[in-house]
Protein backbone atom coordinates (compact mmCIF):
# COMPACT_ATOMS: atom_id res chain seq x y z
CA UNK A 1 0.00 0.00 0.00
CA UNK A 2 1.81 3.62 -1.00
CA UNK A 3 1.53 6.41 1.01
CA UNK A 4 -0.98 8.73 -1.08
CA UNK A 5 -3.65 6.00 -1.18
CA UNK A 6 -3.59 5.70 2.09
CA UNK A 7 -4.40 9.69 2.82
CA UNK A 8 -6.67 9.56 -0.01
CA UNK A 9 -8.59 6.82 2.04
CA UNK A 10 -8.04 8.47 5.15
CA UNK A 11 -9.52 11.75 3.45
CA UNK A 12 -12.56 10.01 2.52
CA UNK A 13 -12.87 8.76 6.15
CA UNK A 14 -12.55 12.24 7.46
CA UNK A 15 -15.21 13.38 5.25
CA UNK A 16 -17.83 10.93 6.33
CA UNK A 17 -16.56 11.07 10.17
CA UNK A 18 -17.95 14.93 9.63
CA UNK A 19 -20.93 14.40 7.83
CA UNK A 20 -21.63 11.99 10.85
CA UNK A 21 -20.49 14.55 13.29
CA UNK A 22 -22.61 17.74 11.29
CA UNK A 23 -25.81 14.97 11.40
CA UNK A 24 -25.52 14.86 15.46
CA UNK A 25 -24.73 18.76 16.19
CA UNK A 26 -28.25 19.13 14.49
CA UNK A 27 -30.23 15.96 16.22
CA UNK A 28 -28.76 17.53 19.15
CA UNK A 29 -30.55 20.91 18.70
CA UNK A 30 -33.62 19.86 17.09
CA UNK A 31 -34.21 16.86 20.19
CA UNK A 32 -37.00 18.79 22.98
CA UNK A 33 -36.19 15.74 25.47
CA UNK A 34 -32.60 16.42 27.62
CA UNK A 35 -31.86 12.69 28.09
CA UNK A 36 -31.73 11.87 24.28
CA UNK A 37 -29.84 15.33 23.73
CA UNK A 38 -27.41 13.42 26.03
CA UNK A 39 -27.19 10.69 24.51
CA UNK A 40 -26.65 12.00 21.06
CA UNK A 41 -23.50 13.95 23.05
CA UNK A 42 -22.39 10.94 24.33
CA UNK A 43 -21.80 9.89 19.94
CA UNK A 44 -20.56 13.11 19.32
CA UNK A 45 -17.85 12.88 21.64
CA UNK A 46 -17.19 9.52 20.12
CA UNK A 47 -17.03 11.32 16.91
CA UNK A 48 -15.29 13.77 18.03
CA UNK A 49 -12.96 11.63 19.08
CA UNK A 50 -12.58 9.51 16.02
CA UNK A 51 -11.81 12.23 14.20
CA UNK A 52 -8.87 13.81 16.10
CA UNK A 53 -7.43 10.48 16.11
CA UNK A 54 -7.24 10.96 12.31
CA UNK A 55 -5.51 13.98 12.58
CA UNK A 56 -2.96 12.17 14.22
CA UNK A 57 -3.92 13.32 17.83
CA UNK A 58 -4.10 10.08 19.97
CA UNK A 59 -3.66 11.74 23.10
CA UNK A 60 -6.13 14.47 22.78
CA UNK A 61 -8.92 12.08 21.10
CA UNK A 62 -8.05 9.55 24.38
CA UNK A 63 -8.91 12.52 26.49
CA UNK A 64 -11.65 13.32 24.65
CA UNK A 65 -13.23 9.38 24.73
CA UNK A 66 -12.36 9.44 27.79
CA UNK A 67 -14.25 12.22 29.23
CA UNK A 68 -16.40 13.74 26.88
CA UNK A 69 -17.95 10.14 26.02
CA UNK A 70 -17.87 8.33 29.36
CA UNK A 71 -17.41 10.34 32.47
CA UNK A 72 -19.33 13.82 31.60
CA UNK A 73 -22.34 11.77 30.13
CA UNK A 74 -22.48 10.78 33.92
CA UNK A 75 -22.02 14.26 35.42
CA UNK A 76 -24.27 15.56 32.99
CA UNK A 77 -27.18 13.10 33.83
CA UNK A 78 -26.03 13.87 37.36
CA UNK A 79 -27.28 17.36 36.78
CA UNK A 80 -30.37 16.93 34.85
CA UNK A 81 -31.31 14.89 38.15
CA UNK A 82 -31.25 18.17 40.11
CA UNK A 83 -32.92 20.03 37.31
CA UNK A 84 -35.18 18.93 34.32
CA UNK A 85 -35.35 16.80 31.84
CA UNK A 86 -37.11 18.60 29.01
CA UNK A 87 -36.15 21.28 27.46
CA UNK A 88 -38.72 24.70 27.20
CA UNK A 89 -40.25 25.25 24.08
CA UNK A 90 -38.88 28.38 22.59
CA UNK A 91 -42.22 31.13 22.62
CA UNK A 92 -41.22 33.11 19.58
CA UNK A 93 -38.72 32.46 16.91
CA UNK A 94 -35.12 33.05 17.41
CA UNK A 95 -34.20 35.87 14.70
CA UNK A 96 -31.73 38.09 16.34
CA UNK A 97 -29.69 35.09 17.27
CA UNK A 98 -29.90 33.13 14.03
CA UNK A 99 -28.03 36.89 12.75
CA UNK A 100 -25.64 37.01 15.19
CA UNK A 101 -24.65 33.07 14.33
CA UNK A 102 -24.78 34.02 10.70
CA UNK A 103 -22.65 36.71 10.87
CA UNK A 104 -20.06 35.36 12.94
CA UNK A 105 -19.69 32.27 11.47
CA UNK A 106 -19.17 34.37 8.20
CA UNK A 107 -16.67 36.44 9.63
CA UNK A 108 -14.80 33.16 10.73
CA UNK A 109 -14.62 31.14 7.74
CA UNK A 110 -13.96 35.11 6.02
CA UNK A 111 -10.66 34.90 8.20
CA UNK A 112 -9.97 31.23 7.29
CA UNK A 113 -8.97 32.79 3.81
CA UNK A 114 -6.00 34.00 5.05
CA UNK A 115 -4.96 31.12 7.00
CA UNK A 116 -2.14 28.89 5.32
CA UNK A 117 -3.01 25.61 3.99
CA UNK A 118 -3.95 22.42 5.95
CA UNK A 119 -0.54 20.99 7.44
CA UNK A 120 1.38 23.67 5.27
CA UNK A 121 5.29 23.21 6.58
CA UNK A 122 5.65 26.83 6.63
CA UNK A 123 2.35 27.70 8.23
CA UNK A 124 2.86 29.25 11.92
CA UNK A 125 1.74 26.08 13.87
CA UNK A 126 4.73 24.20 12.49
CA UNK A 127 7.19 26.82 12.66
CA UNK A 128 6.67 28.90 15.93
CA UNK A 129 6.92 26.30 18.59
CA UNK A 130 10.47 25.65 17.85
CA UNK A 131 10.07 21.90 15.81
CA UNK A 132 13.01 21.12 17.10
CA UNK A 133 11.31 19.99 20.60
CA UNK A 134 10.06 17.17 19.24
CA UNK A 135 13.87 15.79 18.19
CA UNK A 136 15.48 17.17 21.45
CA UNK A 137 13.00 15.27 23.02
CA UNK A 138 13.89 12.39 22.33
CA UNK A 139 17.34 13.22 23.39
CA UNK A 140 16.68 15.24 26.82
CA UNK A 141 13.87 13.39 28.17
CA UNK A 142 14.06 9.48 27.57
CA UNK A 143 10.50 9.49 27.20
CA UNK A 144 9.27 7.86 23.55
CA UNK A 145 5.93 9.97 23.81
CA UNK A 146 7.08 13.31 23.17
CA UNK A 147 3.52 14.81 23.89
CA UNK A 148 4.25 13.99 27.55
CA UNK A 149 7.47 15.12 27.53
CA UNK A 150 6.16 18.21 26.16
CA UNK A 151 3.47 18.76 28.58
CA UNK A 152 5.18 17.21 31.58
CA UNK A 153 8.51 18.81 31.37
CA UNK A 154 8.94 21.83 28.38
CA UNK A 155 5.80 23.26 29.92
CA UNK A 156 5.63 22.13 33.29
CA UNK A 157 3.83 25.09 34.46
CA UNK A 158 1.62 25.06 32.04
CA UNK A 159 0.54 21.63 33.75
CA UNK A 160 0.66 22.64 37.05
CA UNK A 161 -1.65 25.29 36.34
CA UNK A 162 -4.15 22.59 34.74
CA UNK A 163 -3.65 20.85 37.54
CA UNK A 164 -4.19 23.53 39.96
CA UNK A 165 -7.69 23.82 37.61
CA UNK A 166 -9.55 20.94 38.16
CA UNK A 167 -8.48 21.13 41.77
CA UNK A 168 -10.47 24.72 41.40
CA UNK A 169 -13.35 22.93 39.83
CA UNK A 170 -13.61 20.33 42.50
CA UNK A 171 -13.57 22.10 45.34
CA UNK A 172 -16.14 24.91 43.58
CA UNK A 173 -18.62 22.05 43.11
CA UNK A 174 -17.86 20.90 46.96
CA UNK A 175 -18.84 24.54 48.24
CA UNK A 176 -21.69 25.08 45.92
CA UNK A 177 -23.15 21.73 46.84
CA UNK A 178 -22.17 20.30 49.66
CA UNK A 179 -22.08 24.22 51.13
CA UNK A 180 -25.81 24.78 50.78
CA UNK A 181 -27.36 21.56 51.30
CA UNK A 182 -30.22 21.59 53.92
CA UNK A 183 -29.08 20.22 57.22
CA UNK A 184 -30.77 17.82 58.31
CA UNK A 185 -31.59 17.85 62.48
CA UNK A 186 -29.07 15.31 62.91
CA UNK A 187 -25.56 15.63 61.48
CA UNK A 188 -24.84 14.47 58.78
CA UNK A 189 -21.79 13.45 59.42
CA UNK A 190 -22.36 10.66 61.00
CA UNK A 191 -23.63 9.16 58.08
CA UNK A 192 -20.90 9.88 56.08
CA UNK A 193 -18.72 8.70 58.18
CA UNK A 194 -20.00 4.93 58.28
CA UNK B 1 -9.39 -3.53 1.31
CA UNK B 2 -9.49 -1.80 5.08
CA UNK B 3 -10.92 1.51 3.71
CA UNK B 4 -13.83 -1.33 2.28
CA UNK B 5 -14.30 -2.00 5.78
CA UNK B 6 -14.41 1.69 7.22
CA UNK B 7 -17.20 2.58 4.91
CA UNK B 8 -19.15 -0.69 6.37
CA UNK B 9 -18.34 0.43 9.76
CA UNK B 10 -19.39 4.22 8.66
CA UNK B 11 -22.21 3.34 7.21
CA UNK B 12 -23.22 0.73 10.01
CA UNK B 13 -22.49 4.18 12.01
CA UNK B 14 -25.04 6.33 10.29
CA UNK B 15 -27.92 3.73 10.78
CA UNK B 16 -27.49 3.84 14.52
CA UNK B 17 -27.28 7.24 14.35
CA UNK B 18 -30.73 7.25 12.35
CA UNK B 19 -32.47 5.44 14.84
CA UNK B 20 -30.90 7.44 17.93
CA UNK B 21 -32.64 10.24 16.45
CA UNK B 22 -35.79 8.36 15.41
CA UNK B 23 -36.53 6.63 18.85
CA UNK B 24 -39.58 6.18 19.62
CA UNK B 25 -38.43 4.90 23.12
CA UNK B 26 -35.77 5.68 25.25
CA UNK B 27 -34.50 2.10 24.88
CA UNK B 28 -34.25 2.25 21.39
CA UNK B 29 -32.28 5.33 21.36
CA UNK B 30 -30.03 3.98 24.25
CA UNK B 31 -29.73 0.27 21.97
CA UNK B 32 -28.64 2.55 19.17
CA UNK B 33 -26.00 4.37 21.72
CA UNK B 34 -24.55 1.18 22.71
CA UNK B 35 -24.30 -0.30 19.13
CA UNK B 36 -22.56 2.98 17.95
CA UNK B 37 -19.92 2.88 20.55
CA UNK B 38 -19.33 -0.70 19.68
CA UNK B 39 -18.79 0.23 16.13
CA UNK B 40 -16.21 3.17 17.08
CA UNK B 41 -14.24 0.89 18.65
CA UNK B 42 -14.21 -1.36 15.53
CA UNK B 43 -13.49 1.86 13.29
CA UNK B 44 -10.36 2.74 15.54
CA UNK B 45 -8.96 -0.77 15.66
CA UNK B 46 -9.06 -0.89 11.90
CA UNK B 47 -8.08 2.57 11.38
CA UNK B 48 -5.23 1.52 13.85
CA UNK B 49 -4.17 -0.97 11.36
CA UNK B 50 -5.05 1.13 8.50
CA UNK B 51 -2.21 3.68 9.36
CA UNK B 52 -0.10 1.47 11.08
CA UNK B 53 -0.16 2.44 14.50
CA UNK B 54 -1.64 -0.56 16.93
CA UNK B 55 -0.58 2.36 19.89
CA UNK B 56 -4.52 3.24 19.01
CA UNK B 57 -6.09 -0.26 20.36
CA UNK B 58 -5.63 0.92 23.81
CA UNK B 59 -7.74 3.72 22.57
CA UNK B 60 -10.25 1.58 21.09
CA UNK B 61 -10.31 -0.17 24.39
CA UNK B 62 -10.86 2.73 26.45
CA UNK B 63 -13.94 3.43 24.13
CA UNK B 64 -15.27 0.20 24.80
CA UNK B 65 -14.92 1.17 28.88
CA UNK B 66 -16.41 4.10 28.76
CA UNK B 67 -19.30 2.70 26.17
CA UNK B 68 -20.30 0.19 28.44
CA UNK B 69 -20.36 3.24 31.54
CA UNK B 70 -22.33 5.55 29.19
CA UNK B 71 -24.94 3.24 28.23
CA UNK B 72 -25.53 1.85 31.79
CA UNK B 73 -25.78 5.23 33.23
CA UNK B 74 -28.09 6.80 30.42
CA UNK B 75 -30.18 3.11 31.55
CA UNK B 76 -29.79 3.90 35.02
CA UNK B 77 -30.91 7.81 34.88
CA UNK B 78 -33.76 7.10 32.45
CA UNK B 79 -34.95 4.15 35.30
CA UNK B 80 -34.86 5.75 38.71
CA UNK B 81 -34.47 9.57 37.49
CA UNK B 82 -31.02 10.24 39.62
CA UNK B 83 -27.95 8.54 40.59
CA UNK B 84 -28.65 8.41 44.48
CA UNK B 85 -28.85 5.33 46.44
CA UNK B 86 -32.76 4.91 47.25
CA UNK B 87 -33.52 1.86 44.86
CA UNK B 88 -37.15 2.85 44.93
CA UNK B 89 -36.82 6.62 44.23
CA UNK B 90 -38.32 8.73 41.80
CA UNK B 91 -38.65 6.12 39.28
CA UNK B 92 -39.17 7.78 36.29
CA UNK B 93 -42.22 6.38 35.77
CA UNK B 94 -43.36 3.82 32.53
CA UNK B 95 -45.35 6.49 30.64
CA UNK B 96 -42.73 8.92 30.97
CA UNK B 97 -40.31 6.43 29.76
CA UNK B 98 -42.75 5.18 26.77
CA UNK B 99 -43.46 8.30 25.07
CA UNK C 1 3.40 -17.73 2.26
CA UNK C 2 1.78 -18.25 5.42
CA UNK C 3 1.38 -14.99 6.69
CA UNK C 4 0.24 -13.74 3.04
CA UNK C 5 -2.54 -16.36 3.42
CA UNK C 6 -3.14 -15.36 7.11
CA UNK C 7 -3.44 -11.29 5.75
CA UNK C 8 -5.67 -12.82 3.34
CA UNK C 9 -8.03 -14.61 5.52
CA UNK C 10 -8.22 -11.50 7.98
CA UNK C 11 -9.27 -9.53 4.90
CA UNK C 12 -12.11 -11.86 4.35
CA UNK C 13 -13.11 -11.97 8.29
CA UNK C 14 -13.05 -8.23 8.43
CA UNK C 15 -14.85 -7.41 5.35
CA UNK C 16 -17.34 -9.82 5.97
CA UNK C 17 -17.74 -8.09 9.43
CA UNK C 18 -18.51 -4.68 8.30
CA UNK C 19 -20.93 -6.85 6.37
CA UNK C 20 -22.27 -8.70 9.47
CA UNK C 21 -22.59 -5.17 10.81
CA UNK C 22 -24.41 -3.25 7.86
CA UNK C 23 -27.16 -6.20 7.99
CA UNK C 24 -27.41 -5.55 11.36
CA UNK C 25 -27.64 -1.63 11.59
CA UNK C 26 -30.44 -2.24 8.75
CA UNK C 27 -32.06 -4.58 11.02
CA UNK C 28 -31.73 -2.26 13.75
CA UNK C 29 -33.46 0.63 11.45
CA UNK C 30 -35.99 -1.29 9.72
CA UNK C 31 -37.01 -4.48 12.32
CA UNK C 32 -40.71 -3.02 13.57
CA UNK C 33 -40.41 -3.28 17.44
CA UNK C 34 -37.76 -2.57 20.22
CA UNK C 35 -37.93 -6.10 21.43
CA UNK C 36 -36.84 -7.35 17.78
CA UNK C 37 -34.35 -4.55 17.24
CA UNK C 38 -32.64 -6.08 19.56
CA UNK C 39 -31.91 -8.73 17.33
CA UNK C 40 -30.19 -6.46 14.91
CA UNK C 41 -27.74 -4.88 17.59
CA UNK C 42 -26.94 -8.51 18.77
CA UNK C 43 -25.62 -9.42 15.62
CA UNK C 44 -23.39 -6.26 14.80
CA UNK C 45 -22.23 -6.39 18.67
CA UNK C 46 -21.29 -9.70 18.80
CA UNK C 47 -20.45 -11.32 15.39
CA UNK C 48 -19.81 -8.29 13.53
CA UNK C 49 -17.55 -7.16 16.24
CA UNK C 50 -16.12 -10.36 16.72
CA UNK C 51 -15.20 -10.60 12.51
CA UNK C 52 -13.57 -8.15 12.55
CA UNK C 53 -11.46 -8.14 15.53
CA UNK C 54 -10.77 -11.70 14.76
CA UNK C 55 -9.44 -10.84 11.44
CA UNK C 56 -7.84 -7.99 12.68
CA UNK C 57 -5.73 -10.67 15.02
CA UNK C 58 -4.67 -12.93 11.88
CA UNK C 59 -3.32 -10.11 10.44
CA UNK C 60 -1.30 -8.72 13.41
CA UNK C 61 0.26 -11.90 13.66
CA UNK C 62 1.02 -12.84 17.11
CA UNK C 63 1.81 -9.49 18.78
CA UNK C 64 1.38 -7.08 21.55
CA UNK C 65 -1.31 -5.91 19.18
CA UNK C 66 -3.38 -9.23 19.09
CA UNK C 67 -2.99 -9.23 22.43
CA UNK C 68 -4.92 -6.31 23.21
CA UNK C 69 -7.28 -7.14 20.40
CA UNK C 70 -8.27 -10.36 22.34
CA UNK C 71 -9.01 -7.88 25.71
CA UNK C 72 -10.87 -5.51 23.58
CA UNK C 73 -12.68 -8.35 21.73
CA UNK C 74 -13.18 -10.18 25.81
CA UNK C 75 -14.62 -6.76 26.83
CA UNK C 76 -16.71 -6.33 24.27
CA UNK C 77 -18.48 -9.98 24.34
CA UNK C 78 -18.42 -9.51 28.13
CA UNK C 79 -20.49 -5.85 28.13
CA UNK C 80 -22.25 -5.44 24.94
CA UNK C 81 -24.70 -8.72 25.85
CA UNK C 82 -24.35 -7.42 29.54
CA UNK C 83 -25.76 -4.46 28.89
CA UNK C 84 -28.61 -5.13 26.26
CA UNK C 85 -29.76 -7.71 28.72
CA UNK C 86 -30.32 -4.91 31.43
CA UNK C 87 -31.51 -3.03 28.54
CA UNK C 88 -34.89 -5.61 27.72
CA UNK C 89 -35.06 -6.12 31.31
CA UNK C 90 -35.62 -2.58 32.20
CA UNK C 91 -38.20 -1.88 28.61
CA UNK C 92 -40.75 -4.96 30.04
CA UNK C 93 -40.42 -3.69 33.26
CA UNK C 94 -41.35 -0.26 32.43
CA UNK C 95 -44.33 -1.85 30.48
CA UNK C 96 -43.34 -1.60 27.33
CA UNK C 97 -44.79 -4.39 25.19
CA UNK C 98 -43.21 -6.46 22.61
CA UNK C 99 -45.40 -6.31 19.65
CA UNK C 100 -47.42 -10.13 18.79
CA UNK C 101 -48.35 -11.58 15.48
CA UNK C 102 -51.86 -10.91 16.04
CA UNK C 103 -51.36 -7.31 17.14
CA UNK C 104 -52.41 -4.94 14.22
CA UNK C 105 -48.86 -3.94 11.94
CA UNK C 106 -47.99 0.05 12.66
CA UNK C 107 -45.76 2.04 10.09
CA UNK C 108 -42.37 1.25 11.23
CA UNK C 109 -43.49 0.56 15.41
CA UNK C 110 -43.42 4.78 15.09
CA UNK C 111 -47.05 5.15 16.14
CA UNK C 112 -46.15 4.87 19.89
CA UNK C 113 -44.10 8.48 19.81
CA UNK C 114 -46.08 11.21 21.54
CA UNK D 1 -30.66 -1.61 40.32
CA UNK D 2 -31.46 -4.62 42.28
CA UNK D 3 -33.58 -6.34 39.65
CA UNK D 4 -30.65 -6.39 37.37
CA UNK D 5 -28.24 -9.18 38.77
CA UNK D 6 -26.68 -10.03 35.45
CA UNK D 7 -25.36 -6.33 35.01
CA UNK D 8 -24.53 -6.97 38.57
CA UNK D 9 -22.36 -9.41 38.38
CA UNK D 10 -20.43 -8.88 35.22
CA UNK D 11 -20.24 -4.86 36.05
CA UNK D 12 -18.06 -6.78 39.49
CA UNK D 13 -16.35 -8.65 37.30
CA UNK D 14 -14.96 -5.89 34.66
CA UNK D 15 -14.10 -3.18 37.45
CA UNK D 16 -11.23 -4.58 38.25
CA UNK D 17 -9.74 -4.50 34.87
CA UNK D 18 -10.92 -0.96 34.24
CA UNK D 19 -8.94 -0.12 37.23
CA UNK D 20 -5.80 -2.05 35.99
CA UNK D 21 -5.84 -0.37 32.74
CA UNK D 22 -6.42 2.99 34.39
CA UNK D 23 -2.83 1.78 36.43
CA UNK D 24 -1.47 1.17 32.73
CA UNK D 25 -2.30 4.60 31.25
CA UNK D 26 -1.14 6.23 34.20
CA UNK D 27 2.21 4.62 33.98
CA UNK D 28 2.66 3.79 30.16
CA UNK D 29 1.81 7.35 29.50
CA UNK D 30 5.51 8.04 29.00
CA UNK D 31 5.54 5.16 26.15
CA UNK D 32 2.07 5.53 24.25
CA UNK D 33 -0.84 7.73 24.22
CA UNK D 34 -2.16 8.87 27.94
CA UNK D 35 -0.86 9.58 30.87
CA UNK D 36 -2.68 11.07 34.53
CA UNK D 37 -5.38 12.74 33.46
CA UNK D 38 -6.84 10.32 31.23
CA UNK D 39 -5.83 7.68 34.25
CA UNK D 40 -7.64 9.73 36.66
CA UNK D 41 -10.96 9.58 34.08
CA UNK D 42 -10.81 5.95 33.68
CA UNK D 43 -10.06 5.12 37.96
CA UNK D 44 -13.12 7.30 39.05
CA UNK D 45 -15.06 5.41 35.58
CA UNK D 46 -14.40 2.58 37.26
CA UNK D 47 -15.97 3.51 40.73
CA UNK D 48 -18.71 5.62 39.23
CA UNK D 49 -19.47 2.09 37.65
CA UNK D 50 -19.61 0.70 40.51
CA UNK D 51 -21.27 3.17 42.51
CA UNK D 52 -24.27 3.44 39.14
CA UNK D 53 -25.06 -0.62 39.71
CA UNK D 54 -24.63 -1.22 43.36
CA UNK D 55 -25.02 2.44 44.92
CA UNK D 56 -23.36 4.90 46.53
CA UNK D 57 -22.89 3.53 50.18
CA UNK D 58 -20.31 0.44 49.01
CA UNK D 59 -18.00 3.27 47.04
CA UNK D 60 -18.05 5.69 50.19
CA UNK D 61 -16.89 2.58 52.33
CA UNK D 62 -13.82 2.25 49.94
CA UNK D 63 -13.08 5.68 49.01
CA UNK D 64 -14.53 8.07 52.63
CA UNK D 65 -15.46 11.33 51.31
CA UNK D 66 -12.93 12.75 53.91
CA UNK D 67 -10.31 10.59 52.29
CA UNK D 68 -11.16 11.76 48.79
CA UNK D 69 -11.42 15.60 49.98
CA UNK D 70 -7.37 15.03 50.96
CA UNK D 71 -6.42 13.14 47.95
CA UNK D 72 -7.89 16.23 45.66
CA UNK D 73 -5.31 18.17 47.41
CA UNK D 74 -2.42 15.78 47.96
CA UNK D 75 -2.29 15.41 43.59
CA UNK D 76 -1.53 19.20 43.70
CA UNK D 77 1.15 19.25 46.40
CA UNK D 78 2.86 16.56 44.98
CA UNK D 79 3.15 18.08 41.38
CA UNK D 80 4.19 21.40 42.97
CA UNK D 81 5.90 19.32 45.77
CA UNK D 82 8.20 17.72 43.37
CA UNK D 83 8.86 21.57 41.64
CA UNK D 84 9.82 22.56 45.30
CA UNK D 85 12.33 19.09 45.94
CA UNK D 86 14.03 20.35 42.23
CA UNK D 87 14.77 23.57 43.62
CA UNK D 88 16.25 22.22 46.82
CA UNK D 89 18.26 20.02 45.33
CA UNK D 90 20.10 23.01 43.37
CA UNK D 91 17.85 23.33 40.33
CA UNK D 92 14.73 25.48 38.89
CA UNK D 93 11.05 24.78 40.08
CA UNK D 94 10.20 21.65 37.92
CA UNK D 95 13.72 21.13 36.37
CA UNK D 96 13.65 17.12 37.06
CA UNK D 97 17.19 16.77 35.57
CA UNK D 98 18.28 17.95 39.03
CA UNK D 99 17.29 14.34 40.73
CA UNK D 100 20.11 12.37 38.76
CA UNK D 101 22.93 15.46 38.10
CA UNK D 102 24.56 12.84 36.44
CA UNK D 103 22.04 11.73 33.94
CA UNK D 104 19.51 14.42 33.33
CA UNK D 105 17.33 12.51 30.87
CA UNK D 106 17.00 9.66 34.17
CA UNK D 107 16.06 12.37 36.06
CA UNK D 108 13.40 14.04 33.50
CA UNK D 109 11.82 10.81 33.32
CA UNK D 110 11.14 10.18 36.99
CA UNK D 111 9.96 13.54 37.18
CA UNK D 112 7.48 13.18 34.73
CA UNK D 113 6.08 9.79 36.58
CA UNK D 114 5.89 11.75 39.70
CA UNK D 115 4.11 14.57 38.62
CA UNK D 116 1.84 12.60 36.01
CA UNK D 117 1.14 10.32 39.33
CA UNK D 118 -0.11 13.67 41.02
CA UNK D 119 -2.50 15.12 37.93
CA UNK D 120 -3.96 11.32 37.73
CA UNK D 121 -4.35 11.36 42.03
CA UNK D 122 -6.10 15.13 41.77
CA UNK D 123 -8.38 14.23 38.57
CA UNK D 124 -9.57 10.91 40.19
CA UNK D 125 -10.75 12.18 43.24
CA UNK D 126 -12.21 15.68 41.92
CA UNK D 127 -13.97 13.16 39.33
CA UNK D 128 -15.61 11.01 42.06
CA UNK D 129 -15.88 14.45 44.46
CA UNK D 130 -18.18 15.71 41.80
CA UNK D 131 -20.22 12.70 40.60
CA UNK D 132 -20.66 11.52 44.19
CA UNK D 133 -21.69 15.16 45.78
CA UNK D 134 -24.29 15.44 42.23
CA UNK D 135 -25.41 11.91 43.10
CA UNK D 136 -26.01 12.46 46.62
CA UNK D 137 -27.91 15.16 46.46
CA UNK D 138 -30.48 14.03 43.73
CA UNK D 139 -31.88 11.70 46.39
CA UNK D 140 -35.21 12.91 46.34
Amino acid sequence: MTTPLVSFEIELVTIMILTLLAATAIAVVRMRGLLEAVMLMGIYSFLGASWMLLLDAPDVAFTEAAVGAGVSTVLVLATLALTTTRAKARERTPVIPLLVVIITGGALAYGTIDMPPFGAADSPANTYPDPSYVERAEHDIHVPNVVTAVLGSYRGYDTLGETVVIFTAGIGVLVLLRGSRARPPASTDEEEGA
Amino acid sequence: MFAAALAGILVTMGLALVRAGRGPTVFDRILALNMFGTKTVLLISVIGFLTGRPDFLDLALVYALMNFIGVIAVLKFSWYGHFGDSEEGSRAGSTEIVR
Amino acid sequence: MIGQLADLIGMVFVLSGALFAIVGAIGLLRLPDFYSRIHGAGITDTLGAGLVLTGLMLYAGPSLAAVKLVMILLFLWITGPTATHALAKAALASGLTPRLAEDSPGPEGEEVTG
Amino acid sequence: MTGLTILRVMAKTVIPFILLFALYVQFHGDYGPGGGFQAGVIFAAGLVLYSLVHGLTPVRRVAPERLIEILVAVGVLIFAGTGVVTMLLGGAFLEYGAFTPDHPEHGQHWGLLVIEFGVGVTVASVMITIFSTFASRGRG
